[in-house]
């Protein structure tokens, strides 16, 4: 057991990655000098050098494009973009072509890149540094989206993510890079097609991913207090979605709150609620409440983002509602 | 010309002649409803992409755009299997799922027909750098428009190919006309080669035209890229004869402009100067081309003969079947 | 009454919009010499001149941002994409300009811009020419997204648009330009915040929009023949969504299918299953249903890109399906 | 320098001080927690924004990036509610919503403070447009860095305002830095007027840390780009003293560069040259900075005296209120 931030377990699946894969290289704005915008991959360029770490110039949709050029070379490249905002300019690249290169060519060609961004709000970066669109991500078939909230799967997710013959994309909470605990020292490779039941409980399923894990963990323990005994679910994979995990959960409380961080209208929350009205209709006994992201550019000032975004109180709120609706 | 060359010149003749009787059919196949979607002609450049092609070996990579049927010919994709792929058949070199803007084939390595204008130089780039850093002395070689310089993702590549000397082949066909845009009215700067040569990068243009001199130009270019010399660019000189596509009423520009650039067609000019120096008579010309009309008919009775993929197959090749499991699970609770 | 084609009344609307205020002007790949990828614009180069007609050159970002600062300048810009997977080059200045820059501003800046696209399948243009993607720019808070389905709305909607002090989307579904039919002379403006019901019926309610409408409305003819009256919805406003006319129908239906074009997950379709869930799920008498387009780059081959797109077979069958539910 | 020389280098001075102070305070709020987020330092390149604003006019617009404090300063938004919006008070000049990265001001036309690397050049050719269509004679100018340069809607905005020709001011901030990405990292080309020149573009080299040198030549461009000739481009070159960001720990540089580069600190400079030819004395500009920090200090009671928007107003200014209704309501069955 070895204590780490979640910023040193996504370094230590970087370096494990570049050790055992000569074809792994990674790829972005300042991750090499400068170590990442946040860190991630600092001393990196000293112990790999500059042809595995490279620095690029600002342009998004030539260097993400050229990851999936090299993917094809090839290669296993891990191209990060700093923010999910800047993704934007990438986004032709990653819907257009990583998608469906290898729908377009018939099967012939799968495009092995993993995608690394940091997202979401909490840190006062206002309307173009701070939104989650991650699940906004998840409408797109071809590619692969997970969120890892935990230390074994920041340092998990990354090898698994790298073995995919497809795009996957991690989106890396702004939030949790300075998250701190114990970690087995061989903790490896993590299955990502499975969403985990981070806490069982009876009464409602609180389902959420990333960023919001640990305000929905915290909202469970104080209901806890309250009597009300919910289970938390960690997503994980966001497309695809892990539904049997959810549904059974959903079999069991026969309510349920999702707690995502994107905007709410068109979220995720929204396909998970839709899901469970087509699996689970008659199971629910309730309205299943979304917690989400108020439909704001995110605002500077700290009232107002934590205004905007999820929180404790709201989750607990939502809870509180559906648990006392008629059964 | 040498025997050698006799027989060369020949086989650019032939080669040049498969593409324009491919694509004739192709527009009477359109028109029969066999073919759909966007349909792009390459008649009147077929000099370029076989002239380009003869500097590239098989272990080099092709980019192209949606205008890519004389690419995927030139670079020996099987004209019955192009032919596949037009009508949307199974046995298409993409198994139908591309159609005329999207074809692909593994072992040509043609990495596509891609119908985003600028979108295949960014995967260029990548391809290049993979080579180089799997030590391989391949080139890429990249076709685009006029009209993808105006993109940023032409800047980009440009500049990051150039700043990492990476082993990529730019080509540019300009046709003077994106759509029904000409050059003028889309580049503060029309002449192209010195666009690119602002990137550090060795530029020229060709007169596109003339399938000796784009041969010419790309073999001693793409040697010097294929070297580690960096990238290069090269402007290839060309006109469209026909429309954007099938539904292009043609507004933007003269007949007689288009005219004027028919007395420099390709295949015309080609012939003419095989005949000129004795290599060819009319009888051969015209052989060769029965030889091609035969190779055209063959390939659209492949095509009718192919096979509809099944509808239950609707959802395959969105992602690659049976992903490796990793060695142990952890993460759950 | 005349008679005209989609593609007439939006370029009625154009000539009526550049005719009224000399503000409007039309910016976009091909608008002018060519008359537009879809032949919307033709014959108003000749018209209005290359000052208010303007070819621009492929250059997606920089023209539809050129759009925005045009309409911070006090002009009121349409720019037409020609297509909208070609949108995705130019989806930072939409996500994190267009629709944020009222909002960082403190409310000093307004951006008075219509931006017109290309949407959806039907023919045969394979993977990076035929995507819904309105109902994913749904998502985004600061932009309105609005999806005529008819000559009427073709005409009237461009006109509101102009009159938003915000940025609006019209999405023109490819396969309605050659639809044609009778239209007053004086159609005028609509109003764009509130769904019409196109079809009133009491067992069932069908929500649509836009491509899609004359699809759903073939399935509620054939539904009738069945003894089944399908109350059909066309949204005409993606965002925001008038959710007080869609509860209402459902209110008296008590069941609901969504047909919708874009891919099943994280659709827009999605979001209305949620907003029902939310605001009527006990006048819910069976599980709401989803028609959506299979989860695949769109195939060029007619009978996979018919088998991939909503039908009205699975129109009438879902609807039958959601109806022979128990009450 | 005249009387009225003698006036005007003082006024320059005084906006490079209001800079500097305003900023060296920043810091220490930031550390103190009163501002967060992002803060990015123009310290070092002060002469840029205070000599290049000179050649406006209050008709013309602004467009600038997250290391905009500086131009606003220099553009006139009163200093007591740029401090405001540091803090993320209502009564900052975006009202507290956007903070050091996104300073708007309708009154200064200044269209932000924009934190997307390349995002404003699009809207800066829009303002030009706008401006060019209602026959205005203003100049758009818009600041980014080096970096931005790499990006494609840099490439795309230099095309679009040459072809059109737009009076567009593109003023590059030349700092040889990309957060940790040397120039010559990033560009293949680094003879930024020469890239520029590729767009058929005026373009020249300034030296950016000398606030005279940098006035004189804006002001001679602006008034060609006023006069309908076109966009033109001008390289400042100059050097932040700062850390990209209160984040940074600059591993990417050495300590004797940025040393060297502190020599030619422009407000230091600037102060020599105005004591050398006898415009001021060490006691006048003591007595300047003390004003400037008195300046300072009443904008820093002013942004503690401010207030936080209430949380109820959260969803304002997503969108505008009060459509107004069309005449006519068609459409419905
Ligand atoms: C990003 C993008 N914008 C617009 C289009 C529509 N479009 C297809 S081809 C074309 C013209 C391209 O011209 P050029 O690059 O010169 O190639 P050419 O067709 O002349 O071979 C346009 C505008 C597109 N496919 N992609
Ligand atoms: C599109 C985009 N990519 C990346 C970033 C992260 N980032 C912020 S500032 C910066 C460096 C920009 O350098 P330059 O343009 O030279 O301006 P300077 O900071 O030197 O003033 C980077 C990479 C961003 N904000 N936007
Ligand atoms: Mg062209
Ligand atoms: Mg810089």
């Amino acid at each position: 057991m070895a204590t780490m931030t979640y910023r040193d377990a996504l370094r230590t699946a970087h370096r494990e990655a570049l050790a055992r894969d000569p074809r792994v290289f990674l790829m972005g704005e300042d991750v090499g000098n400068y170590g990442g915008a946040y860190a991630v991959s600092k001393g990196l360029l000293a112990e790999f050098g500059p042809e595995r770490i490279r620095d690029t110039p600002l342009s998004e949709s030539t260097f993400v494009g050229a990851g999936i050029g090299a993917a094809l070379g090839g290669m296993r490249p891990i191209v990060e973009v700093m923010t999910v905002n800047f993704s934007l300019l990438a986004l032709d690249q990653i819907v257009n072509n990583a998608a469906t290169i290898r729908h377009m060519s018939g099967g012939q060609f799968s495009v092995p890149l993993v995608i690394r961004m940091a997202t979401g709000a909490g840190r006062q970066l206002a309307a173009q540094h701070a939104h989650s669109l991650e699940g906004w991500y998840a409408h797109i078939p071809g590619i692969r989206i997970v969120a890892p909230a935990t230390l074994e799967d920041a340092r998990g997710m990354l090898w698994t993510a790298l073995e995919d013959p497809d795009p996957v994309l991690i989106f890396e909470h702004q939030a949790l890079y300075n998250m701190e605990g114990p970690i087995a020292d061989d903790a490896g490779p993590v299955d990502i097609d499975r969403a985990v039941v981070r806490r069982p409980g009876k009464d409602i399923s609180l389902i959420t991913y990333g960023g919001t894990l640990g305000k929905t963990l915290q909202a469970a323990d104080t209901l806890a207090r309250d009597g009300i005994d919910a289970e938390v679910i960690d997503l994980r994979s966001l497309r695809p979605l892990d539904m049997p995990t959810i549904v059974d959960s959903v079999k069991k409380t026969h309510r349920a709150v999702i707690v995502d961080e994107g905007w709410k209208s068109g979220s995720l929350s929204a396909e998970i609620v839709a899901r469970l009205v087509e699996q689970a209709f008659y199971d629910l006994d309730a309205p299943v409440a979304r917690v989400c992201t108020a439909e704001v550019p995110i605002p500077y000032p700290k009232h107002l983002e934590d205004a905007a975004l999820p929180q404790p109180p709201a989750i607990i709120a939502a809870a509180r509602e559906v648990v006392g609706h008629r059964g | 010309m040498n025997p050698t060359g006799d027989e060369h010149g020949l086989r650019l003749l032939h080669k040049m002649l498969r593409i324009r009787r491919f694509e004739e059919k192709c527009a009477e196949l359109y028109s029969a409803g066999k073919i759909r979607g966007f349909l792009h002609l390459y008649i009147g450049e077929e000099s370029v992409a076989v002239g380009a092609m003869q500097a590239l070996t098989r272990d080099d990579a092709v980019m192209a755009t949606y205008r890519e049927h004389g690419h995927a010919l030139a670079r020996g994709i099987p004209m019955d299997r192009l032919m596949a792929e037009m009508y949307g058949k199974h046995e298409g070199c993409s198994h139908g799922r591309g159609g005329s803007m999207h074809v692909f084939d593994a072992t040509a390595r043609f990495y596509g027909g891609h119908a985003i204008v600028g979108g295949g130089l960014p995967l260029a780039v990548g391809l290049a750098l993979a080579d180089v850093m799997q030590h391989r002395p391949r080139v890429t070689a990249c076709f685009f428009g006029d009209g993808a310089v105006a993109e940023g993702e032409f800047h980009e590549s440009m500049n990051l190919a150039a700043l990492w000397k990476l082993p990529v082949l730019f080509l540019c066909e300009n046709n003077l006309y994106a759509m029904g845009t000409r050059l003028e009215r889309a580049q503060s700067q029309i002449d192209l080669a010195l666009k690119a040569r602002s990137y550090q990068m060795p530029a020229e243009p060709v007169d596109g035209m003339d399938v000796i001199a784009v041969e010419a130009a790309t073999k001693r270019v793409a040697e010097a890229v294929r070297r580690g010399e960096g990238p290069a660019f090269l402007e290839l000189r060309t006109y469209r004869f026909r429309a954007h596509s099938m539904f292009d009423p043609e507004l933007y520009r003269d007949k007689a402009e288009v005219e004027l650039w028919k007395q420099r067609d390709p295949i015309m000019t080609f012939t003419a100067r095989l005949e000129e120096r004795g290599v060819t008579t009319p009888e051969m010309v015209a052989a060769l081309d029965a030889s091609v009309a035969d190779e055209v008919e063959r390939a659209v009775q492949f095509a009718e003969a192919g096979t509809w993929e099944p509808v239950e197959h609707l959802l395959r090749d969105v992602y690659t079947p049976a992903v490796p499991q990793p060695a142990r699970v952890n993460g759950a609770a």
